[in-house]
């Protein structure tokens, strides 16, 4: 029974994101709007953050506060998980 | 002389610090409470009286607004109405301290009875005092809450289902009050209370809402006023102490009900506004079936007490019937109830309080020969008893003949009928009562030797309250012109 | 108590212990190159960390915990986060704005150069460590059992 | 330097607290001591960090940090207008209470191994609250988000209980994929404007909405289920009672006073900001999504009131109690009115404060006597009679009585109703709180007027530590029921700048 | 519209894989599974955005000074290197969670602990 109601959830919701999917820009082309972000990006990025892999120079610095918080994530998980189980539990040294 | 801004808040201020004062102060010995509670209510009665002869004068007596939020305002002023009201409630607290003083002595949680009781006083008197709509809804939520210990206070399983009935029927009730309030708000902003109604200006286009608004406030007010079909928890609080009984009934909770839908019908609504809804038929129907009903439900009881419950029931409903007749007469005959019936029925439970603490018996055909061992406690008994069945000299019958005016006027004739119905059956369940404490033999044992009659803190009350009863209805003209001026300010 | 996933085997803690240094020395790498080619804190953390998960897997948990131990992780695992918020802070403490970089007066130097991108590789490096450490101390947490 | 700090304020205070919970894990090492104050001294600057941020919102000042530098398109954007500030007050203020309830609470419920840790989780979630209140770019929300979903769980895990664990367990997952949901629609949002930066979203939404209307409404509908998931709106709340109940008491008044109200923030944010043209518009789409807020915020009252009613447990109730008043907050966002919104704001701040102080006056009474049931609490009120008439207050105002701040919010949302010509709003309402007495007021009866057992007689107070935040907290009740103008003055100014009415 | 859907065929997959995953988390009863199909979930995410941001001609997006080319769109990898550390941790979490209920009932099936605790009870 919960089976099926999951499918039912899971197709209604397949169903919505085909819908989406349908409209959306072709894959593999050019977007035909908004390409100005990008574009910042690939031209000025080298001389801006001085990072040649412009990803990385959007990790570091124009998004550097979500790669901080980021960071936090790892971070969060690591404490929750200690929190939870606790660490240091295998004390022994031996081989 | 007091100044108009303070009065209002003299009235509820002083027994809330009282209040706050027995909470938070370590305990004292009770003679010193005792004092305490009877010098607040003294001092609140004094200032309700200062306050409405001012009202009445025409001056203005008012505290506040304080606004709250989006139009809604905490608004205390004095009109006739509310002075009325608030004169009757604090004249009569003070009696019923110093009689619950007397009555207490040998119950426990002594502490905690006195701090809701003064704390009653004080929601009671923002009741009186409130100048919107919003300040007596609050007022009314918070008066549940207050009493509701003071009914529980016996703290048996008993009084605990009586407790539950009580907060239920209430929060219904106060739900429904806040309904109509939502609708009313919804259609003229929060409403004020105004002379002639504030409703009064709305076009035929809103009656419809105006109609649910009635309906819901009216049926709100009317668990309160224990209007059958809605009475069902006031039998059950007769558990609670005496006094409390005493105060629920005569004093405090139910005649708030009543003042509510007094409220409605005059401050709100406005009586031409609610024939013009054609609420007037059910609500003079309703009122009816509860006098019809409650004689005969008090007629079967077998408990003193209970049926004294069943008697307000019954007795309470000619305030909204003579409201609801449409005629000068009929209103001053249902104003002028709401005083007598509160000095006679006030004088019926503290007598019934005497008997229950000094011979221990509850049960009406208990009481034969009840009349050799408290003489005076059951002549005032028979005093008010005489006066709830309307006869001559007591002031029972003042309200009953201006209602029966009313209702030649009002073009309802069917009322006579009704009204003699009624008194006959309170003739038939007060005065066996009376008879058989004269004048039949009970199973009474010789007194114990010692005072028979209860102690004076008990009995002074009584024997002035069964004065009042018999002056009331002697000079007539003293309480008829007080109704009639607060007729005019409506 | 149960010495968990271990191997005892010949082959396994000879070539383990062989791949071990290489990896740590990747993952440096990877670290420090990351804003001139694919790469950069998380991937090179990864990878560094991983070089100890091997060695655990092939010497045991002792071992394992005697090179880097609880407090170790621990003090990585913090101090790689708290650098990150500090060197945002620089930015602060120089009148600019949070995690500026050019803006804030950092030299960046010619890109394409190993110690260029200001603050870029300075938050990689911290990136590096906590990453590094936080896949040691989940690996040692849920092994532990 | 002093303007660089003033001007990065709303950053700092983020950081402030994230630099915090770093520095946790060592402390708890090396310095155990210094936990606590540090963990205090952190929230206590945020906290005033956040009321001078609130003295400059409610002017209509917006303050504007550029992160790095970069402005808008290029980088990202955080923002404090009177809404943020008045989450950031409300957020950084019960955190504040709380944790100094924690400090003498926590050592009750978990193994001092883990406090530092609980620390750090408790801190890097007020943080991510902290940020997501702030935050004006998608992606940065959908990272805080995370880091609040992993936090949150982690505070219900701290318990060694099998119960918590799962209950951490199932919360994790149906957290993992209501972020799932908002982070596929970011994609989408993404892929279509090419932005994600708040303002620039729905700017371009309004050009594109043309030419992409179905994306843009899978998107909306994900954003809403997301954080209705988070939320514990009515038929996905499943896993909120379970968690709240089972997490330790000071972590239970966290999660149901802050952690769910800050989703319906962000979820009234983006609707009424990102997708403003799409959620407000006349169209019949729009109105549709906001009949079914509507619709699910009354089964969630109603529903959640129903549930709560039966349950034997305090904190339980007190669960399920938050499923209702969630509903609320979603009743004045559906309403779309200007006093509809108003009440959800407010009601943010009554309901942090309201439930905050039960769950810490039930964690009291727990921390105490270890009684759990309801029916257990007989003659509390003269045991513990500051933790009970704070328990008192915090009920009353739960019912919504006048002069207690429940009843504000259930006011302003009668007057939402009336606005949005929904009339059954004030029905829903009255009902509730109907509801709400028939299982408060028990509780509170059988404190007060049923004798306790006759060996428990002696007062059994808590110490004062915990007892400071209990009657902040009912004062704060009482308070903002008598005199909620300066609460009111913030969330106006948020209204007035949410929505141009 | 079936056109459409396929020539944005990579969409589809994320899309199928994300129903997959949310169906395995909904439906399954063991608690490994679960994590699994969250990790499903976010990976189709992943894919749905790099897809997105992907072009046929495109190179990656290491600009060398002076050599002119198409870069893909370096912004959806920028943001998917931080979704995969959410997942990562997300799992990390969800694993120790699991090794925890282990500990306490000796079985990842729920069905199996919801039956251990009321028969404890």
């Amino acid at each position: 029974m919960r089976r099926f109601f999951a499918l039912l959830l899971v197709m209604g919701v397949a169903w919505l994101m085909v819908l989406a999917v349908a409209e959306m820009p072709t894959y593999g082309q050019p977007n035909p709007t908004h390409n100005a972000v990008m574009e910042r990006y690939l031209t000025r990025g080298p001389e801006e953050t001085g990072a040649v892999n412009v990803v990385a120079g959007i990790l570091a610095d124009y998004r550097a506060y979500d790669t901080l918080i980021e960071t936090t994530v790892l971070f969060a998980a690591v404490a929750a998980a200690l929190l939870a189980l606790g660490e240091g539990r295998h004390r022994g040294g031996a081989t | 002389m007091i100044p108009g801004e303070l009065v209002p808040l003299v009235a509820v201020g002083v027994p809330l610090a009282g209040t706050l004062g027995l909470t938070l102060l370590p305990e004292i010995a009770d003679r010193r409470r005792n004092c305490w509670t009877v010098s607040c209510s003294l001092a609140v009665a004094v200032a309700v009286a200062v306050a409405a002869v001012t009202v009445f004068r025409g001056g203005r007596v008012e505290a506040g607004p304080w606004p709250l939020v989006s139009g809604l305002a905490v608004h205390l002023r004095l009109d006739p109405l509310g002075a009325l009201f608030a004169l009757i409630a604090s004249s009569l607290w003070v009696l019923a301290t110093l009689y619950s003083t007397g009555y207490m002595a040998h119950e426990d949680h002594r502490r905690r009875y006195s701090v809701f009781w003064l704390l009653s006083l004080g929601v009671t008197m923002g009741l009186a005092f409130a100048a919107n709509l919003f300040t007596l809804y609050l007022f009314y939520e918070m008066l549940t809450l207050s009493t509701y210990p003071l009914v529980v206070h016996a703290g048996s399983p008993e009084a605990a289902r009586a407790g539950w009935h009580y907060l239920g029927y209430s929060f219904a009730g106060a739900a429904l009050v806040l309904g109509g309030f939502v609708v009313l708000a919804g259609l003229l902003g929060p409403p004020a209370f105004v002379a002639g109604g504030a409703a009064a200006l709305l076009p035929a286009g809103a009656y419809p809402a105006l109609r649910l608004a009635f309906s819901c406030l009216a049926l709100g007010f009317a668990v309160k006023a224990a209007m059958i079909p809605l009475h069902g928890w006031l039998p059950l609080a007769m558990v609670a102490p005496t006094p409390v009984s005493a105060l629920l009934h005569a004093v405090a909770v139910v005649k708030a009900g009543v003042f509510g839908l007094l409220r409605t019908w005059f401050s709100l609504f406005g009586p031409e506004t609610v024939a013009a809804l054609g609420m007037v038929t059910p609500f003079l129907t309703l009122a009816a079936i509860t006098i019809g009903l409650g004689s005969v439900l008090a007629l079967q009881q077998q408990d003193l007490k209970r049926r004294l419950a069943y008697s307000t029931v019954s007795q309470l409903a000619y305030i909204p019937l003579g409201v609801a007749l449409l005629s000068p007469a009929g209103v001053a005959g249902g104003l002028v109830h709401l005083i007598n019936h509160a000095l006679m029925k006030i004088t019926l439970f503290f007598c019934a309080g005497i008997i229950i603490t000094q011979t221990g018996r509850t049960q009406v055909n208990q009481l034969s020969g009840v009349g050799r061992r408290l003489p005076l406690t059951m002549l005032a008994f028979a005093v008010a008893a005489l006066g709830m069945i309307g006869v001559i000299p007591v002031n029972g019958f003042v309200s009953k003949w201006q209602l029966v005016v009313g209702a030649l006027h009002g073009g309802e004739p069917w009322v006579l009928a009704l009204l003699a119905a009624s008194a006959l059956l309170n003739a038939a369940y007060y005065l066996p009562i009376v008879a058989g404490a004269f004048f039949r033999e009970g199973g009474f044992d010789p007194p114990p030797e010692g005072a028979q009659e209860a102690p004076l803190s008990m009995l002074g009350p009584v024997i002035l309250l069964a004065l009042a009863c018999l002056l009331t209805g002697f000079f007539p003209g003293w309480t008829l012109g007080l109704v009639r001026a607060v007729g005019l300010g409506l | 108590m149960r010495e968990p996933l271990r191997f005892d085997d010949l082959i396994l803690k000879e070539v383990g212990g062989l791949l071990v240094p290489f990896l740590q020395m990747f993952g440096v790498y990877v670290i420090f190159h990351g804003h001139l080619s694919p790469g950069g804190g998380f991937s090179g953390g990864t990878v560094a960390g991983i070089s100890m998960i091997l060695f655990s897997l092939v010497f045991g948990l002792g071992p394992g915990l005697r090179k880097v131990s609880h407090d170790a992780t621990r003090i990585m695992e913090s101090s790689g986060t708290l650098w990150y918020g500090l060197v945002g802070l620089v930015g602060v403490l120089r009148g600019a704005s949070f995690l500026m970089n050019r803006g804030a007066g950092i030299p960046l130097g010619t890109p394409g150069r190993l110690f260029s991108g200001g603050l870029i590789l300075l938050i990689t490096v911290g990136v590096g460590i906590k990453v590094a450490s936080a896949i040691i101390s989940l690996y040692y947490l849920i092994v532990e059992d | 330097m002093m303007g660089s700090v003033t001007a990065n304020l709303p950053v700092l205070i983020v950081a402030v607290v994230l630099i915090a919970s770093y520095l946790m894990p060592l402390f708890a090492r090396y310095r155990r001591d210094w936990c606590a104050p540090t963990a205090a001294g952190a929230l206590v600057a945020a906290f005033a960090g956040s009321a001078a941020l609130a003295a400059r919102a409610v002017t209509g000042e917006v303050v504007i940090v550029h992160l790095g530098g970069w402005s808008p398109p290029w980088g990202i954007e955080v923002a404090v207008d009177a809404l943020t500030a008045f989450m950031l007050l409300v957020l950084t203020g019960v955190a504040m209470l709380i944790l100094v309830y924690t400090i003498s609470d926590i050592g009750h419920e978990l193994a001092a191994r883990a406090v530092g840790w609980y620390y750090t989780s408790f801190l890097l979630l007020v943080a991510a609250m902290l940020g997501m209140a702030m935050a004006r770019d998608l992606f940065n929300l959908y990272v805080f988000i995370e880091v609040s979903s992993i936090g949150a769980c982690a505070l219900v895990a701290s318990r060694d209980t099998e119960e918590a664990t799962e209950a951490a367990f199932k919360y994790l997952m149906l957290a993992a994929l209501g972020s799932g949901l908002v982070l596929f629609s970011i994609g989408l949002l993404y892929q279509v404007t090419g932005n994600l930066n708040f303002a620039f979203v729905a700017e371009e939404l309004t050009l594109v909405y043309g030419r992409y209307p179905h994306v843009i409404w899978v998107a909306m509908c994900f954003m809403v289920v997301g954080f209705a998931v988070k939320a514990a709106l009515f038929p996905l709340h499943v896993w909120l009672p379970d968690a709240h109940s089972f997490a330790p008491s000071p972590s239970s008044a966290v999660l149901s006073g802050l952690v769910i109200k800050i989703y319906a923030y962000a979820m009234l944010r983006l609707l009424y900001t990102v997708f403003g043209t799409q959620f407000l518009g006349a169209d019949l789409a729009a109105s549709l999504i906001r009949v079914t807020l509507l619709t699910l915020a009354t089964l969630s009252i109603i529903g959640g009131s129903l549930f709560a009613l039966v349950q034997v447990d305090v904190k339980r109730m007190l669960a399920y109690s938050s499923v209702a008043q969630i509903g609320y907050v979603f009743l004045g966002v559906g309403l779309a009115t200007p006093s509809g919104l108003a009440a959800a704001l407010i009601h943010v701040l009554n309901h942090a404060l309201i439930k905050a102080c039960l769950f810490l006056a039930a964690g009291a009474i727990i921390y105490r006597t270890g009684k759990r049931r309801t029916v257990d609490l007989a003659g509390m009120g003269r045991r513990m009679p500051v933790t009970m008439a704070a328990f008192t207050i915090g009920a009353l105002a739960m019912i919504g009585l006048p002069l207690f701040n429940g009843f504000v919010s259930k006011w302003l949302l009668f007057v939402g109703g009336m606005q949005a010509r929904q009339p059954v709003v004030a029905g829903v309402i009255i009902l509730s709180a109907l509801l709400n007495a028939l299982y408060y007021l028990p509780i509170i009866w059988r404190a007060y007027f049923t004798p306790g057992p006759e060996q428990e007689e002696s007062q059994v107070e808590v110490p004062l530590p915990m007892l400071i935040p209990i009657g902040v907290l009912a004062l704060a009740c009482i308070l903002f029921g008598v005199w909620p103008a300066p609460a009111l003055a913030l969330v106006n100014q948020a209204v007035a700048t949410l929505v141009p009415w | 519209m079936l056109l459409r859907v396929l020539a944005n065929y990579p969409y589809l997959v994320a899309v199928v894989l994300f129903a997959i995953g949310f169906y395995t988390v909904l439906a399954r009863s063991n608690l490994i599974k679960k994590i699994i199909g969250i990790n499903i979930v976010q990976s189709a995410t992943f894919l749905f955005f790099i897809a997105s941001g992907n072009l046929r001609s495109g190179t990656p997006p290491i600009v060398e000074p002076g050599v002119a080319a198409t870069y893909v769109n370096p912004l959806p990898t920028a943001l998917m290197l931080t979704g995969i550390v959410v997942s990562v941790s997300v799992t990390a979490f969800a694993l120790a969670l699991a090794v925890k209920l282990y500990g306490y009932y000796g079985t990842l099936d729920p069905d199996r602990i919801a039956q251990l605790r009321t028969h404890r009870q």
